[in-house]
């Protein structure tokens, strides 16, 4: 017990939490754009893939670190645009679409990737973000080395929240595109276009996906692999589940998660790591996301529009 | 034909030779008018005649295939409801288009703002509608989410949205049929304040006294086709129905009831309130063979828990419910129908019916599970299908046939089937919640006598309705429902309707407890 | 690539056909390497060579057959998921080679196939030496992806290597569930250094990068990877594959190849692992330590040392 | 834009569009190779060599098909009544570990061990989905995230049984599981390809799914269930219990994937047992508008695609990842394909 206390009071502990969050509250912040206009967008594991890929690709041939992660950007929109034409005007099955969807831009960048870098062994790597050094604050005892020791991009993932949060909550486009999510009648009925509002949200959605892969391979790595993303992007979909697609919730969520994996991390070091299986602490963020969903399920307002396609002039 | 025009510098809305067909059917043909300012217009025909339809295209929900609308003199763009919004065009859809989880405020709000404004406007609007509410009765709380509000004040949120745009027209689809009559009075207030500051509306709704009361002129539509104008000051409600229906129709004539024995007793019933309906306290209540018992009262008032209870949907937290005096031993929709109790649900689209069910599929909703639907698990769909035809025959359902999904039947058509549906299996006590609403005159009375005739057939019959005429024209008994409470038994004709509105609005009550 | 490795060409005949089947990309540390002496080998105009990577263990026979129908005269890759299938398919393909990793020995009843693995564990060993020698608090971190043979054996060597320098070192042992998840590697390495690891043994992608952040000091596997690394990366247990294959080569040419453990190619007096030279760490590892390398790696060459190969999971201490 | 339904499409558009949708993902792969440097003109007869080639090949591609119809299947079934299990790959590891622990510990003879296996598996994938179906008629939670969730811890428990309890003694310390002895094994079709039993196990399935929903009162109920749970409850369907007979029903189907891939050609299980078969599932099953013998020809139709085009990276030299993309390219232009068959985009 007092082994995890130790682990919990250290400032490298939440170093740790906030670095492995970062990609999550990217790409939860996207699914959850998706969700509450309404769209399922299964194809985000996919499309943090190509943003990784995308994202490293750029730096490595010789472009600077923020127009690879517009580049990023920029094929997860490419991707999220093909989600938003075959879902939101076609209608067709948000499940087939995102599970393609993901197929297609793995492989995508995988294939691009090969091709571009055929007689690879070594990885090669690329100069990442480096931790801001904040003066003043990066100097601070605790606090330092727990909070001002990111890079950039992990400060842009919480800026990411505050203005997801703000623009959902606070404006018109934020009241179209969650009323999609509601109820895409509504939004027709009050002469905007729910085909236009939900690609928007899906394409800008899938931008942000994509940046949270470019986190993989930018900031908290240096490389790209294949199979990096490994599973990251399926967990961010439980996430906007967690968050009752709340972006704070969600925030908090994606620490959660964090926090459990860069524990068991730890824990594996500990007394308990010498009896336990590491699967078992591998295991842990995940039956606590359905412990959450259990305990939380009672209160969860699904946008209720979820998954429906809209097809003007049916009932 | 050629309708009559308003003065020339009158005219704020003008449609020429609209057109709509959907595949084979031609919904909308031809079809001409002009509104004025300050003028209430209703539109009327039989289910499925193209009055939705000619809305759909006014607004721009739909294209039209040939004909054109004109708004202030301006043509409008086809296929784009926000330049009819833009042009002063309001609607309040037949379907609410409302998202029940967001405030009454967001939905008013929704679209009004340009989408790249940095800011909602909240505290500025949330003045303007307190404004609008105020000056046209239109009481709502602008911070309610709507999936809290019963359906009149959802009814003043869609109406809200079309006075904070600004709207000059305002059409209503059927926005009577899920109101009270108290609620509906209410709306005649507010359109009558809308029409004196200059609005013009267009009022579609099957209730001729409504019609007669709100509207200044009246259009028919029938088939797609505008077979009739008239105004309502020349007019009668028994003119009216023949040129809508093209034939007579006559009021089921209800021959004296001969009550046997009580076949289902609720003693000292209560249930739990669900949410923000209340549940039932302490009912007693008889049913018996051969006679029909009304259930007046405002809707929300304990209706829908003692329908539920009815169905088997909800057991009883004490008291007791007996059928031909024995308490059933477990109580869920399947001991109900062992029961023979024959239940006609409040909404046929949610409740009665699966949409993409062929009417085959929806006809033996309720018997599938015995023979001659299926034997031992397996399903016998030829059984089925001539259980299905029967009922299509017999009930007048029209429909291209039983194999077509009931999705594309009209409401009248529908409630047909469940009709057929439930008198076909014999049953002793019938459930009718709200059996008409939304029908048109023919569909109405064509049911009112299906339910007569289950009585006359020795059946038990609870009707439950908030349409007083309805319940004074059908009933053999009467009793009035409000907060969970039932009144005394009211003999036909004991009560005038003031003395039922007043049990309705919970007076009396004290006096008898 | 490089050539040292590659004897004498003894035979001026056409090129052998070769495939390669992986299960996954070629840039992992094992099969790269098995792949870098493929291209030699082709670069040599000794073999035609093509390959197929990121195979599902579930299409792999399929793979074999294809191969095999299209004339490959080798078949090289690794058999360790589908060990059973793979067996019939090489019973129905008597003219090709396989030459496969798998965990078991060979078997006379499938003479056309040969196994080997990456019995590197004597370069391990002497990496084990420096690390322990380069180490001040005696606290190593070690990140595997999962705990299999291959891996473990590595482990095993190296935690005996840094034993020989200092009895008293302990060990943090960490698999992270994946062969390809460097930021997770680079996780869980941090966290072993907070936990007072002063020198981490880099069996993933990820694990020098922590290293190099934090400033300490990491142990290669496999692989070369100081160029990436110069401060940091100290020194490498590397697998070579080229005499597993020349050998292998050379059977076919003789048309004698049979079932044999290709195993034996990857021990370091075979010439299959070496320590990578110390490179930017020239003059900084104590001397001692190198002496007692270079006692060991003689005794080794001349077969009187043997590293022992314990393949069961290592556990932190 | 909105979509039109077509009242009466003719040949050309039923037949045209899906031929088109095909040679949209030929034109696909004639660029991908281009871009490889490879001959974009021989990919097509590539392709069709690979999956349909030969005997070998066709056999290869059926073999291929077998899992993907068994969790087609399990997802057809489920979707119907609205319950999105994205758990198939959890349940077919369910089946394939019972499986193997009946198969390897009982040491009961084959003939007695084989349908013990397929009962045990069929138990432990409905098991598996059970779980979140009562969480979800119980509690309301939400079965997409709890069915997606599971398939990573099933994956690592399975990942701890194969390096702990059930790691073969005889596995020089890699985790598998020990082989079922032979005669526990599902008999080959045709002597000496890899062909198995567990496809016409899959076929029986396939007919069976399909009784069962036409002609059966559960089906009638399953889809009653996923079209309207209200009034399906009002009507007297007990919605609960044919949520949780679907359940069962599916995640049995799921599991019977992992217990053919074992017994009919792995033998033993290892953490890579499948390649993603659960996921594949749900594409199959949509692409089949979930019907059960449409489930067939979209699983021979995917594995197909997948057998060919993997083999035509091989022939043309291509890098492997091709097969994938093409994958996802045939599945996006069909499923287009399919809808465009009986709609039409218009504007307005
Ligand atoms: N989206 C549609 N697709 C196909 N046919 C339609 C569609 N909408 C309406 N129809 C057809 O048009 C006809 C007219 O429908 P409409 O909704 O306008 O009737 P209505 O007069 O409003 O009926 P009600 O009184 O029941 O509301 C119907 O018979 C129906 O068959
Ligand atoms: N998608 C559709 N395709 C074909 N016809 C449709 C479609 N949607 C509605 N309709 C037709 O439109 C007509 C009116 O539909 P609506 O939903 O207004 O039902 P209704 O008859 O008014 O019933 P209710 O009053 O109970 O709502 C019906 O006749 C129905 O057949
Ligand atoms: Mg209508
Ligand atoms: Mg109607």
């Amino acid at each position: 017990m007092t082994e995890i206390l130790d682990i919990l009071i250290s400032a490298s502990f939440w170093a740790a939490v906030l670095r492995i969050a970062s990609p999550l509250i990217f790409a939860t912040m996207g699914e959850l754009i998706c969700e509450r206009a309404g769209v399922l967008n299964l194809g985000i594991e996919g499309i943090m893939v190509i943003g990784a890929f995308a994202g490293w690709m750029t730096v490595y041939a010789g472009g600077g670190l923020w127009t690879g992660v517009a580049v990023a950007m920029l094929a997860g929109m490419a991707f999220g645009a093909l989600h938003g034409l075959l879902t939101v005007p076609f209608g067709l099955s948000q499940h087939v679409v995102g599970l393609g969807i993901t197929m297609l831009a793995t492989s995508s960048a995988y294939y691009a990737y090969r091709l571009a870098l055929p007689e690879v062994t070594n990885p090669p790597r690329i100069a990442p973000f480096q931790p801001l050094d904040i003066p003043g604050l990066s100097d601070l005892p605790w606090i330092g080395q727990a909070l001002f020791s990111q890079t950039a991009l992990t400060w842009a993932a919480f800026a990411c929240v505050a203005v997801v949060t703000f623009v959902l909550f606070r404006t018109p486009l934020g009241l179209a595109l969650r009323a999609a999510g509601e109820n895409p009648h509504a939004v027709e009925a009050q002469g905007l276009s729910v085909g236009a509002i939900r690609m928007g949200a899906v394409i800008v959605g899938s931008g942000l996906m994509a940046v949270g892969g470019a986190f993989l391979t930018m900031s908290a790595f240096s490389s790209f692999f294949f199979e990096m993303v490994n599973g990251r992007g399926w967990i961010c979909i439980a996430l906007v589940v967690f968050g009752a697609w709340k972006p704070g919730k969600a925030l908090l969520g994606a620490l959660l998660f964090a926090g459990f994996d860069a524990l068991q991390v730890r824990l594996q070091q500990t007394g308990m790591g010498q009896i336990v299986p590491y699967q078992v602490f591998l295991m842990i963020p995940y039956l606590l996301s359905i412990l959450a969903l259990v305990l939380m399920s009672r209160r969860a307002e699904v946008p209720a529009a979820l998954m429906t396609p809209f097809n003007r002039g049916e009932r | 034909m050629a309708t009559q025009d308003p003065a020339q510098g009158d005219t704020v809305l003008r449609l020429s030779g609209i057109t709509k067909r959907f595949g084979a059917l031609t919904a909308n043909d031809g079809i001409s008018f002009a509104l004025a300012r300050g003028e209430v217009v209703a539109l009327l025909g039989e289910n499925g005649a193209g009055k939705t339809t000619l809305m759909n295209i006014l607004f721009g929900h739909y294209t039209a295939d040939e004909g054109s609308v004109e708004v202030f003199g301006q043509p409008l763009p086809p296929g784009q409801p926000g330049a009819a919004l833009a042009a002063g065009v309001g609607m309040v859809h037949q379907h609410f288009t409302l998202a029940d989880n967001m405030t009454v405020l967001e939905n008013i709000l929704l679209g009004t703002e340009p989408l790249w404004r940095p800011r909602l406007g909240r505290p500025a609007a949330r003045r303007r509608v307190r404004a609008l509410a105020r000056d046209f009765g239109l009481a709502v709380r602008p911070d309610a989410r709507v999936g809290t509000l019963s359906v009149g004040e959802r009814q003043r949120v869609e109406i809200l949205k079309a006075l904070y745009r600004d709207a000059r027209i305002l059409i209503l689809d059927e926005p009577t049929a899920v109101l009270t009559p108290q609620e509906a009075e209410a709306l005649f207030l507010t359109l009558r304040k809308m029409v004196a500051q200059g609005l013009s509306v267009i009022f579609i709704s099957h209730k001729l006294h409504e019609v007669m009361a709100i509207a200044s002129r009246v259009l028919v539509l029938r088939h797609g086709r505008l077979v009739g104008e008239t105004a309502t000051a020349t007019t009668t409600r028994h003119a009216l129905a023949t040129m809508m229906v093209g034939a007579e129709i006559a009021a089921p004539a209800a021959a004296k009831a001969r009550p046997g024995n009580v076949l289902l007793r609720l003693e000292g019933v209560s249930t739990a309130p669900q949410g923000s309906r209340p549940g039932l306290r302490d009912v007693d209540l008889s049913l018996r063979a051969g006679q029909i018992l009304g259930l007046a009262g405002v809707s929300g008032n304990g209706q829908g828990a003692l329908a539920d209870l009815l169905s088997g949907l909800e057991t009883p937290v004490s008291g007791e419910l007996r059928i031909a005096g024995k308490a059933p031993a477990a109580w869920s929709p399947r001991e109900a129908l062992a029961a023979r109790i024959g239940r006609i649900p409040e909404d046929r689209h949610r409740t009665g019916t699966i949409a993409d069910f062929s009417l085959t599929e929806n006809a033996v909703l309720e018997s599938y599970a015995h023979a001659p639907a299926s034997r031992r698990g397996w399903m016998d769909w030829r059984a089925a299908r001539r259980d299905a035809e029967a009922i299509i025959a017999k009930y007048d359902v029209r429909c291209p046939g039983p194999e077509t999904r009931i999705r594309l039947l009209s409401g009248g058509n529908m409630q047909k089937l469940i009709l057929g549906r439930v008198l076909e299996a014999a049953p002793r006590i019938i459930l009718a919640n709200q059996p008409v609403r939304g029908l048109d005159i023919g569909a109405v009375t064509y049911v009112q006598k299906q339910l007569i005739a289950a009585r006359d057939g020795g059946a038990a019959v609870l009707l439950i309705s908030e349409d007083l005429d309805e319940i004074l024209t059908l009933s053999d008994v009467i009793r009035v429902i409000s907060d969970g409470r039932l009144s005394l038994e009211f003999a036909r004709g004991e009560k005038t309707p003031a003395e039922l509105g007043q049990w309705m609005a919970g007076q009396g009550f004290d006096h008898a407890a | 690539a490089s050539t040292g490795f590659l004897p004498q060409r003894l035979f001026a005949q056409e090129p052998i056909p070769v495939a390669g089947i992986y299960t996954v990309p070629v840039e992992q540390q094992w099969v790269s390497r098995i792949h870098l002496a493929a291209e030699a080998a082709k670069a040599d105009d000794q073999i035609t060579y093509s390959f197929s990577e990121n195979t599902a263990n579930t299409d792999y026979p399929r793979v074999m057959r294809e191969y095999a129908e299209s004339g490959a005269k080798l078949i090289v890759g690794e058999i360790f998921g589908v060990e059973q299938e793979a067996r019939e398919v090489v019973l129905d393909y008597p003219d090709t080679a396989f030459l496969m990793g798998s965990s078991f020995m060979p078997d006379p009843a499938y003479p056309n196939l040969a196994v080997f693995d990456n019995y590197i564990q004597d370069a391990s060993y002497l990496s084990g030496i420096i690390a322990g020698a380069m180490t001040e608090t005696g606290n190593i971190g070690m990140v595997g992806g999962f705990p299999i043979p291959e891996v473990n054996r590595l482990m095993h060597a190296f935690m005996a290597g840094v034993k020989e320098m200092k009895p008293d070192a302990t060990f943090q042992v960490s698999f992270i569930g994946s062969w390809f998840d460097p930021p997770k590697a680079k996780e869980t390495a941090f966290a072993m250094i907070e936990n007072g690891a002063d020198l981490l043994y880099a069996e993933r992608f990820g694990v020098s990068d922590a290293a190099q952040e934090k400033g300490i000091l990491a142990i290669g596997n496999v692989i070369d990877t100081q160029a990436d690394y110069p401060e940091t990366v100290v020194a490498s247990a590397l697998w070579h594959f080229e005499p597993t294959l020349q050998a292998a080569l050379a059977k076919i040419a003789e048309g004698s190849f049979e079932a044999d453990n290709y195993g034996l190619y990857s021990f370091m007096k075979e010439g299959g692992c070496s320590l990578a030279p110390l490179g930017t760490f020239e003059g900084k590892v104590p001397q001692d330590a190198l002496d007692m390398v270079a006692e060991k790696e003689a005794a080794i060459r001349a077969g009187d040392f043997e590293v022992e190969i314990d393949d069961s999971e290592p556990t932190s201490s | 834009m909105r979509l039109e339904p077509i009242p009466a499409p003719g040949p050309a558009r039923t037949l045209g569009l899906p031929a088109l949708a095909i040679a949209a993902t030929v034109a696909v792969a004639a660029l991908l190779a281009a871009l490889a440097g490879a001959n974009p003109l021989q990919t097509f007869g590539l392709i069709v060599k690979g999956a349909a080639g030969s005997r070998f090949a066709m056999l290869e591609t059926l073999n291929r098909a077998t899992p993907l119809i068994f969790t087609g299947l399990a997802v057809a079934v489920a979707f119907r009544a609205k319950l999105w299990n994205i758990g198939a790959e959890a349940q077919l590891y369910a089946g394939a570990l019972v499986t193997v622990v009946i198969g390897t510990q009982l040491g009961l003879p084959g003939p007695l061990a084989i349908p013990l296996m397929a009962l045990g598996a069929i138990l432990a994938g409905a098991l598996m989905l059970l779980g979140p179906v009562l969480l979800k008629t119980r509690l309301g939670v939400d079965e997409v995230v709890t069915t997606l969730l599971l398939n990573f811890i099933m994956a690592l428990f399975i990942s701890w049984l194969l390096e702990g309890p059930l790691k073969d003694p005889m596995g020089m310390g890699w985790p598998k599981s020990p082989a079922l002895p032979r005669d526990a094994r599902l008999p080959r079709i045709v002597e000496g390809l890899r062909l198995h039993w567990g496809f016409a196990m899959a076929l029986i399935c396939a007919a069976g799914v399909w009784l069962i929903q036409t002609r059966t009162t559960l089906g009638y109920e399953i889809r009653a269930v996923g079209q309207n749970p209200q009034a399906a409850r009002f009507a007297g369907i007990p919605v609960g219990r044919v949520l949780v007979k679907t359940a069962l029903l599916s995640g049995g189907l799921a599991a019977l994937a992992g217990f053919s891939e074992v017994a009919g050609l792995k033998g033993n299980l290892t953490s890579d047992l499948s390649p993603g078969f659960g996921y594949t599932g749900i594409v199959v099953a949509m692409l089949a508008l979930l019907h059960p013998l449409g489930v067939v020809v979209s699983a021979l139709f995917v594995a197909g695609i997948f057998v060919g085009a993997d083999s035509m990276s091989r022939a043309a030299e291509v890098p492997t990842y091709i097969a994938d993309i093409l994958l996802a390219a045939a599945l996006l232009f069909m499923v287009l394909a399919i809808l465009l068959t009986r709609f039409r985009l218009v504007r307005g």
